[in-house]
């Protein structure tokens, strides 16, 4: 597990106290809530309210929004929760040089997350989605010098993206089995998806997409992780709302898809295993932070875990978990970064005693962890109540999913004791002196959030009515009525509540043995999730390396040898495919003039071949150029003729020039004979002279040829047909010929001229 | 080449090579020849002026430098394709102006075609110079 | 006027003969282009193919009746010689020294 | 109309010889090097404009009918990629101001950029396959010219190794046409079309398909012949380096889609499948080969490799969708690719270095690069909203309809593959502490150098940004672009009446 | 005419004899010298008589010109390319065959006397 | 060669004038022309040009008639089984030091089979020839110094 | 005759390539003008062979009297030649420039821009 730093908690110097962002983030989040609360009534009539801009109607998508029980639930939870995240960054990161940026960034999260919940159009979502991920990515590396937060941050931005992207195709998949990208429209009708072809690979991959963004086993390893980023990021992003865009995304597509055994057993195991794996390593952790981050894991396993039944009480436990959760989570998060940013330090061992000079804080800790906990009459006590409601409702695997609940619960019990006694009792081990609450902004948030979770507990239809119902209501696609109640009587779940608080309390006390037992138990492991992200890493680099290597040599004859070899075997292959059609080599028809210079150009060709000296290859070509153009001049091209031998002897003339300067033998050594390019040369001529028989002996199309020869006089007034064609009938090609002489020429010159000037130096 | 046989000869042959170029390119419109013909003839003719009496020396003959005379017979045969579409034709569309009789091959015509081919030879003859005499200077 | 309507007896037969024995002076020339031995002869062997090249066109002009063959032989007279001189030059001055031969060839025997 | 489509290569032909003729006086050359990309701007943009309303527009320079004249043709594929070089082209124009040396302009550095835009954009506007070869040419010998201009050692090295393997490619190019000509009879893109339609010669047809695929392949960097390009790219100048990014791949790959659309329409599907393959390879050994590199400028290039697979990808499933997607990641990679190489330049420039490990800083020094350079990079990666996404989006929907997982999938970890290097340059050179401190700021550089690295960046961000939130009028454009290809009687009843 | 006909057999057929001896003096020949003192001439005159069969056939002056003009270019570029090679095969001290016997007084003056060119 | 220029002008005018424009008869103009100026030039210093014309065509005359013989022995040579002939390499001092003079003179002899200029000296004061034919070297100087070198300078001083 | 010429062709394509494989850069431009050679006789050989006519309009006449060689391959060829030279030309320079810098010709040796090792990676 990579050691997170713990410099974000440090005081500031160098960048603005404050910034004009400092009050339009958390004035637009409160906006945003306020708005939003003011559309409850109407959702919890159980009415959707959609808004619809078109944004690119050639391929179906749209701008548009609506606001439901589900979403609108998400949605107060984003706007009302960064209302207190963005209060307190003004107090958490004052001075800090990047504090506007950081503002900024959490203003895009913000939006995009709200976004992301309230977008009625699937390819929408994914917009917001990726939005999240970039905002993450910026967060988690806000600390952009220390190395552990680039790789948090690129770890957490690979694996989401690698969702996101898995997603992106099930979205669209989605889309083209309901033949819809807009949610409304896809969930009025949501019959028949599972017996579509499809159903398999959409299922599969918007699970992968959302268990990544929620770190679900096996990728839960980034978001303890991403605690390198600043605490109210991770207070944000990291346990209240962004993690939960994959719970969000299950809820919303529940409806479509969850009538499935394979949706149950998958969220199930992945939730149940999950919410197991990060309890215990929870229990392990030392730093604050992380242990707030595997409860968060923990939070999340249990989230997917409910929301693989179609059970109501398991779904009511699920949204009132989210509801919870985001709540004292968040305020959790919140005091370990003030303790933070007191202290200096949120290493258990290092801390204690910090209950005097920081009451406020101790007592949000208490409140959170109480509910936590699930301790009456706190909001948790009831999600907790739920949980076990629910968990013994879901029909597949009770024993499994209680099991699961149960165990998780104890670790957490024990987590939550941890977090609220420790720091705050016994002797105080820091150097500090000046050790408070902070500013208002730094407390205001945690209070408030804490403050919420008792008064939830204590106003209960409020939350059922208002928030759970409608959400539950729509993601089961059935209207449902949830009650909570403090008080159910003594049943099973209040049995395994007390269980729960006992076996809770006796871990907190052991929790010595308990983290050292961990702690060998992972030693003994072949493996972490985190470690083979780093082989993986490692294994990608090398296969590239390797590849590269491979391909890339940086030999000129290799790259050569492999573009004829391919340029074969394509010839070979599209020869094979007509293998019935090639040619036969009928030879004839060739009187002796054009024999002997037929017989000079392959003479002269293999001459160049196999000349010991570029000289002689150089004469070689000088006779390779006679026979040309004696074959041009045979068949009826006398201009065609001049030139070859015009240009022949230029370049002739040229290279003897060159050949001043180089090596007069340099071939002297050179292996003439090489079995494995003869034979790809070989290949590569046969093709040829087979492509050139198989054109050739078809019949010729010759209206165009025919139309310059009858043009050339009448209309054209030149006697040279070919020259009339030069510049006339196809002057443009003869201009950009001219062109390319041009440049060839000084081009060639500048080549030169370098060198003079770096001679005359 | 400090021959005293090539040098003299070159006198002659030059002139003669030029002269041939001329006459390769006044006639290719008829006959084989043209602009490229007559351009890499004429190259010839410097190409032997560089062997024998030195690329410098070439290049003082020919007094215009081989790079401007280049671009300026692409200049050239760009204005006379030109020459159309100043006249609203399209781009590149022969404009002839006949002289004399209007009878066959006895007519003298001028046209922008023959400019163009022009442009093509000073264009070739340019382009084979820079190329020879940065060769030759480098060695 | 080409050969056909001409004297078909005497110069047909001279123009098949002369061609005959040209186009085997040319494939003479070239096995003197390959073998050498040293530049100079292949030089030689190479102008001396231009020039029965060049004699060829006129053949070509007589059995064909048209003087087109002859510019063809005209530019080829003009300008085959100037390769002869270049590398008369070469010959003459050289490229660079042979001793730098091994460093800069390189060419290892693997 | 002959004026009109002549001049994106006539201007900047003219240009060239200007600048030629005034090299000694690189304040002229600049001077008429900018002119003549806005010239170049505002006559593709009429284009683009005419082209988008009315169709196909045509013209018969030399007044000789089609198919026997060459015909100049634009249609909205080329409008697009006129339009589009036409502004890379101003944009790497304003930015050589400031990163070309006195000595490189003396040279002829303008002279010969002017005259890679005329080879780009004749090969654009020519509907005659043997004149694209002209311009292939003419483009070809300008871009030898400025990869070595200035002759340093790196420079000859990769252009021996560009020079050499493009040569090869001309070289095919060249048979090939000559080849099909032979079948044909005729050069004329439209007509070849047809006699092709007509003609009884499936072998010759076949050999000479994957002939034109082994010529383009190697132009547009196709696995597996795209050795020249990670060779050389990183050797030239940045700015010689940025507009062969954005231009020199995409004419290879403008000249596939031309030939497997126009002149050898899908037929049983070998070529295709051909492309489909070869798209795959390149997509996934392009972007394995950018996780290999540690180098700013050569991550970037062999990124140009792998989104090459992915433009020819779209031609090679060959659906309306799939080929306006091809259009549209063309048009979008073009612009994040320039703008991506330009921004290196800058960070180079403030930070010293192209290699990662000696770079750094710059999120800090320099937060507006940092910004233009997030912005082109999560681009390339595919992030939505930017017009990466759309163009990803778009294959993606194609290869989803199609039913073909197996290209979606290589598809998917190619997008992750590409994150990871844009992500691995975003952390080391932007994130990182600079190893020796010495970053500085844009303020560092004079007001002249800032507003000509600056304002080109600036501007091809924009674009990226607005073909991103603003995807729909280019998407629909492009949809009809790749209609007009697959359906193409529109491009032949308006060249084959062309000049008549 | 048949006169004339005749006259341009032999003429043709002269020409290519010399032209064909002088290709096997090239290969027959023990040095270059040697060899340049047989071909390049015999090759020049078999392009004179056939050149001057041309214009006999022909008689139309433009013809006859032309081949004058192409006799005469190759009378002057001829012997000017073989003595450039002689020269410099001369001053290289190219090999020679045994039996050439060299006066005392005819040994190459060049600057600075090479290697052999062998190559 | 003011008079060479205007007997072109006269053979030109006849051609004209007869209005056959045949390479005989500018030909035939030319000599016309050349015997009217003769006449016409009796006196004055441009008489040389008189002198010169018959010594050019004896020049011809010899070179045609050298090269017919060495044709033919050269032809022998290369038929004729295993080199029957002495190849030397001579130095022939020359007392021309005109360059065109001396450029004639190693044309005549390159054009002649059997002999070839391998060198001018550096003080042009001789030039080295390789010869095929030649029994003797002193012999072969003197026929050549005889022959042709004062033929040249005859018609070119 | 075609398949006479398209052996040619064959052979010309062949001895290219094989030069083109070879390490010395001098090889590689032979084999370069080689397959040169063989694109303009590949085309030369699809607008078909015909012991025709040079396409030359006799004076007097406005068309060919008998039917004469395909004038459109001969100007395509003579395209390519023209460009040929000019691309072979600017190859020649390229390499004789390159033998300058780095002192061999040998492209196995040269390896500035990508180089066996980073730290060869010095332009020096
Ligand atoms: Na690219
Ligand atoms: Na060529």
């Amino acid at each position: 597990m990579a050691a997170v730093q713990h410099e974000d908690g440090s005081s500031f110097t160098g960048g603005p106290t404050t910034s004009w962002l400092g009050f339009l983030v958390p004035s637009l989040a409160a906006g945003a809530f306020l708005g939003l609360l003011s559309q409850l009534p109407r959702t919890e009539a159980g009415e959707t309210i959609t808004f619809t801009i078109p944004w690119v109607p050639s391929l179906g998508i749209s701008a548009s929004f609506f606001i439901d029980g589900l979403n609108l639930l998400f949605a107060l939870l984003i706007s009302g929760i960064g209302f207190f995240v963005a209060i307190y960054a003004a107090g958490y990161l004052r001075g800090h040089p990047l504090l506007r940026r950081f503002y900024l960034y959490l203003l895009l999260f913000m939006v995009s997350m709200l976004g992301l919940v309230l977008a009625a159009d699937l390819i929408m979502l994914f917009v917001f989605w990726e939005l999240t991920t970039i905002a993450s990515y910026l967060l988690i590396g806000f600390n952009h010098e220390a190395k552990a937060a680039r790789r948090a941050a690129l770890q957490a931005l690979l694996l989401t993206t690698l969702g996101g992207l898995c997603l992106l195709a099930g979205l669209i998949l989605l889309g083209s089995a309901t033949g819809s990208y807009n949610w409304v429209e896809i969930l009025a009708n949501t019959d028949h998806l599972s017996q579509h072809p499809l159903y398999t690979p959409i299922l599969l991959l918007l699970l992968l997409g959302a268990f990544s963004k929620s770190a679900q086993f096996p990728w839960h390893f980034w978001l303890p992780n991403a605690m390198a980023a600043p605490t109210p990021v991770s207070a944000y992003l990291h346990s209240a709302t962004m993690v939960k865009a994959g719970i969000y995304l299950l809820a919303r597509v529940h409806p479509l898809l969850a009538s499935t055994e394979l949706w149950e057993w998958a969220l199930t195991l992945v939730g149940s295993a999950t919410g197991v794996i990060a309890a215990v390593l929870s229990l392990r952790q030392t730093d604050l932070k992380l242990a707030l981050a595997y409860s968060t894991v923990v939070a999340l396993g249990l989230l997917t875990m409910f929301l693989g039944s179609d059970d109501s009480v398991a779904i009511a436990a699920a949204i009132t978990f989210v509801l919870v959760h985001s709540c004292y989570k968040a305020g959790l998060f919140m005091v370990v970064g003030i303790i933070d940013h007191q202290t200096g330090t949120r290493d258990l061992r290092k801390l204690g005693g910090l209950g005097r000079a920081m009451p406020i804080c101790w007592f949000c800790a208490m409140a959170a962890a109480l509910s936590m906990a699930g301790f009456p009459p706190f909001l948790g006590f009831i999600g907790k109540e739920l949980k076990y409601e629910g968990a013994l409702a879901i029909a597949t695997e009770p024993i499994l999913v209680v099991g699961a609940a149960v165990f998780t619960n104890v670790l957490m019990v024990a987590v939550a004791a941890t977090l609220a006694l420790k720091p705050f009792l016994g002797p105080r081990r820091t150097q500090r002196v000046h050790i408070s609450d902070g500013s208002p902004t730094l407390w205001l948030g945690p209070l408030v959030l804490s403050a919420l979770g008792v008064a939830f507990g204590l106003f209960t239809p409020l939350i059922a009515e208002g928030l759970v119902q409608p959400a539950v209501a729509t993601i089961l696609g059935r209207p449902e009525v949830v009650q909570f109640k403090l008080w159910h009587g003594i049943n099973v779940p209040l049995l395994l509540s007390l269980i729960t608080l006992v076996f809770g309390i006796a871990a907190f006390m052991a929790q010595g043995p308990l983290r050292a037992g961990i702690g060998r138990l992972l030693q003994r492991l072949p493996t972490t999730s985190d470690r083979l992200w780093d082989a993986g890493l490692s294994t990608l680099k090398w296969c590239a390396a390797a590849q590269t290597q491979l391909l890339q040599s940086g030999l000129l004859r290799r790259y050569l040898f492999v573009i004829f070899a391919a340029i074969a075997t394509v010839m070979a292959f599209a020869l094979w495919r007509n293998a019935d059609l090639i040619p036969g080599l009928a030879l004839p028809g060739l009187n002796v003039k054009e024999w002997t210079a037929l017989a000079l150009v392959a003479a002269a060709a293999v001459l160049t071949t196999a000349a010991r000296s570029p000289l002689a290859a150089i004469c070689a070509l000088g006779a390779l150029g006679v026979g040309m153009a004696l074959l041009y001049l045979f068949f009826g091209a006398p201009d065609l003729a001049i030139t070859q031998l015009l240009v022949e002897t230029l370049f002739l003339i040229l290279a003897v020039a060159a050949l001043r300067q180089l090596p007069a033998v340099s071939s002297a050594r050179r292996r003439l004979l090489r079995p494995l390019d003869a034979l790809l040369a070989t290949a590569v001529g046969a093709a040829f002279t087979i492509t050139t028989l198989a054109v050739i002996q078809a019949p010729f199309h010759s209206e165009v040829s025919e139309y310059f020869i009858a043009k050339a006089v009448p209309e054209a007034l030149g006697r040279n047909i070919v020259n009339v064609i030069l510049v006339d009938f196809r002057a443009l090609d003869t201009f950009g010929e001219v062109v390319v002489v041009f440049t060839a020429a000084i081009a060639a010159a500048t080549l030169v001229a370098a060198r003079n000037r770096e001679s005359g130096k | 080449m400090n021959s005293v046989v090539l040098q003299t000869a070159t006198r002659a042959l030059v002139a003669l090579l030029l002269m041939f170029s001329v006459y390769m390119l006044i006639r290719g419109h008829n006959q084989p020849g043209g602009g490229f013909i007559a351009g890499l003839i004429a190259a010839a003719a410097f190409t032997l002026f560089a062997l024998a009496w030195g690329a410098t020396a070439a290049r003082s003959a020919l007094r215009v430098q081989p790079g401007t005379l280049a671009a300026l017979g692409v200049l050239l045969a760009g204005a006379s394709a030109m020459v159309a579409g100043l006249a609203g034709e399209p781009l590149f569309t022969g404009q002839w102006l006949f002289l004399g009789g209007a009878d066959g091959d006895k007519k003298v015509a001028l046209s922008s075609v023959l400019v163009f081919d022009i442009g093509i030879y000073l264009a070739v003859l340019g382009a084979a110079l820079v190329l020879i005499f940065a060769l030759e200077e480098k060695s | 006027m080409t050969i056909a309507d001409t004297n078909p007896l005497v110069l047909a037969y001279a123009v098949k003969a002369a061609s005959w024995l040209l186009l085997t002076a040319l494939g003479l020339s070239f096995i003197r282009v390959a073998r050498g031995p040293t530049l100079a002869d292949r030089v030689v062997a190479l102008d001396v193919l231009n020039i029965i090249a060049v004699a060829y066109c006129a053949l070509l002009a007589i059995a064909s009746g048209r003087a087109v063959y002859l510019d063809v032989a005209i530019a080829l007279a003009l300008v085959a010689f100037l390769v002869t001189v270049a590398f008369a030059r070469y010959i003459e001055y050289g490229g660079v020294q042979v001793n730098r031969e091994r460093e800069v060839t390189g060419d290892a025997d693997d | 109309m002959s004026w009109l489509l002549s001049l994106p290569f006539l201007a900047p032909i003219i240009a060239a010889l200007i600048t030629y003729l005034t090299r000694g006086q690189p304040r002229a050359s600049r001077v008429v090097s900018v002119c003549s990309c806005t010239v170049l701007l505002g006559t593709t943009l009429t284009l683009f404009t005419l082209v988008e309303s009315g169709g196909v527009l045509t013209a018969q320079p030399g007044d000789w009918p089609a198919p026997f004249g060459i015909t100049l043709v634009v249609d909205r594929l080329s409008a697009t990629m006129l339009l589009i070089t036409a502004v890379v082209g101003l944009a790497v124009a304003i930015y050589a101001l400031s990163d070309i040396d006195t000595g490189r302009e003396k040279l002829g550095y303008h002279c010969f950029f002017q005259l890679l835009l005329a080879g780009v954009c004749g090969s654009f506007a020519t509907g005659d396959l043997f004149n694209l070869y002209v311009w292939f040419e003419v483009m070809l010998i300008a871009s030898f010219a400025l990869l070595v201009l200035g002759s340093e050692g790196i420079q000859l090295d990769g252009g021996i190794k560009y020079v050499a393997m493009n040569l090869v490619s001309t070289l095919l190019m060249l048979t090939a046409i000559g080849l099909l000509y032979g079948i044909s009879g005729t050069l004329n893109m439209a007509d070849l079309h047809l006699q092709l339609a007509r003609a009884d010669n499936p072998m010759a047809m076949d050999l000479l398909r994957v002939l034109f695929l082994c010529a383009f392949g190697i132009k547009a960097a196709l696995f597996p012949l795209f050795f020249w390009l990670p060779a050389s790219y990183h050797a030239p100048p940045l700015v010689v380096t940025a507009v062969f990014a954005g231009l020199l791949t995409k004419v290879g790959v403008y000249a596939l889609i031309r030939t497997f659309t126009l002149i050898f329409p899908q037929g049983d599907g070998f070529g295709h499948q051909l492309l489909l393959a070869a798209a795959l390879a390149t997509m996934l050994t392009g972007v394995l080969g950018a996780a290999a590199q540690n180098e700013f400028r050569k991550i970037l290039s062999f990124h140009i490799v792998s989104q090459i697979g992915f433009i020819v990808l779209g031609l090679a499933l060959n659906s309306p969708l799939a080929l306006a997607g091809a259009i549209f990641y063309m048009v979008h990679n073009i612009v994040a690719k320039t703008n991506l190489f330009l921004i290196s330049g800058t960070a180079s420039r403030l930070s010293g270095s192209y290699e990662l490990v000696q770079t750094g800083g710059l999120y800090q020094a320099a937060p507006l690069l940092a910004t233009l350079f997030f912005i082109a990079a999560f681009s390339l990666a595919g992030f939505p909203p930017l017009s990466g996404f759309w163009a990803k989006f778009l294959l993606l929907k194609a290869s989803l309809d199609q039913a073909a997982y197996w290209v979606t999938a290589v598809a998917l970890v190619t997008g992750a593959l590409t994150l990871f290097s844009m992500s691995k340059i975003w952390a080391e050179a932007f994130w990182k502490r600079h190893p020796t401190g010495n970053c500085q700021g844009v303020g560092a550089l004079g007001f002249g150098e800032r507003v000509q690295r600056l304002a080109p960046a600036i501007a091809l961000a924009l674009i990226t940004l607005l073909l991103g939130l603003a995807p729909e009028p280019f998407i629909r454009f492009c949809l009809s672009a790749a209609q007009e290809l697959l359906d193409p009687s529109d491009y032949l009843t308006a060249v084959l009446t062309s000049g008549t | 005419m048949p006169m004339t006909e005749t006259l341009v057999a032999l003429l043709v057929l002269g020409g290519s004899f010399f032209g064909f001896t002088a290709a096997l003096g090239l290969l027959r020949m023990p040095d270059i010298y040697t060899r340049m003192s047989t071909s390049g001439k015999a090759a020049t005159f078999c392009c004179g008589l056939l050149l001057a069969a041309v214009a006999t056939l022909f008689r139309d002056p433009q013809v006859t010109a032309r081949a004058l003009a192409a006799i005469l270019f190759l009378l002057l570029t001829v012997p000017l390319g073989a003595h450039m090679i002689a020269r410099a095969a001369f001053r290289v001290k190219s090999p020679m065959w045994q039996g050439t016997e060299v006066d005392n007084d005819a040994k190459p003056d060049s600057a600075a006397p090479k290697q052999s060119s062998a190559d | 060669m003011r008079l060479f220029l205007l007997n072109i002008l006269l053979a030109i005018a006849w051609t004209a004038l007869t209005a056959s424009a045949t390479l005989l008869n500018f030909v035939a103009g030319f000599l016309l022309g050349y015997l009217a100026l003769a006449i016409s030039h009796r006196q004055g210093r441009d008489r040389e040009y008189f002198r010169r014309l018959p010594r050019a065509l004896g020049l011809a005359a010899l070179f045609l008639r050298e090269l017919l013989v060495s044709s033919l022995r050269t032809i022998y040579e290369v038929l004729s089984p295993p080199p029957n002939s002495k190849p030397r390499i001579i130095r022939v001092p020359l007392e021309i030091r005109d360059n065109r003079q001396i450029l004639t003179l190693t044309y005549l002899l390159l054009l002649t089979p059997g002999t070839l200029v391998l060198d001018v000296a550096r003080g042009k004061d001789a030039i080295y020839v390789h010869t095929l034919f030649a029994q003797d070297a002193e012999a072969f100087r003197l026929e050549l110094q005889r022959g042709f070198e004062r033929r040249v300078r005859e018609v070119m001083s | 005759m075609e398949t006479a010429v398209a052996l040619a062709i064959g052979i010309l394509v062949a001895t290219g390539v094989y030069l083109m494989l070879e390490r010395c850069l001098l090889q590689y431009l032979f084999g370069l003008v080689l397959l040169s050679n063989a694109a303009n006789l590949a085309i030369f050989a699809a607008g078909r062979l015909t012991r025709a006519t040079p396409p030359l309009v006799p004076a007097g006449m406005t068309e060919p009297p008998q039917p004469v060689a395909n004038p459109l391959s001969q100007a395509l060829i003579l395209t390519a030649l023209v460009i040929g030279f000019g691309l072979l030309a600017f190859a020649l320079a390229l390499i004789a420039r390159s033998y300058a810098r780095f002192g061999t010709l040998n492209s196995d040796r040269i390896r500035v821009a990508e180089p066996v090792t980073p730290e060869e990676n010095r332009d020096g």
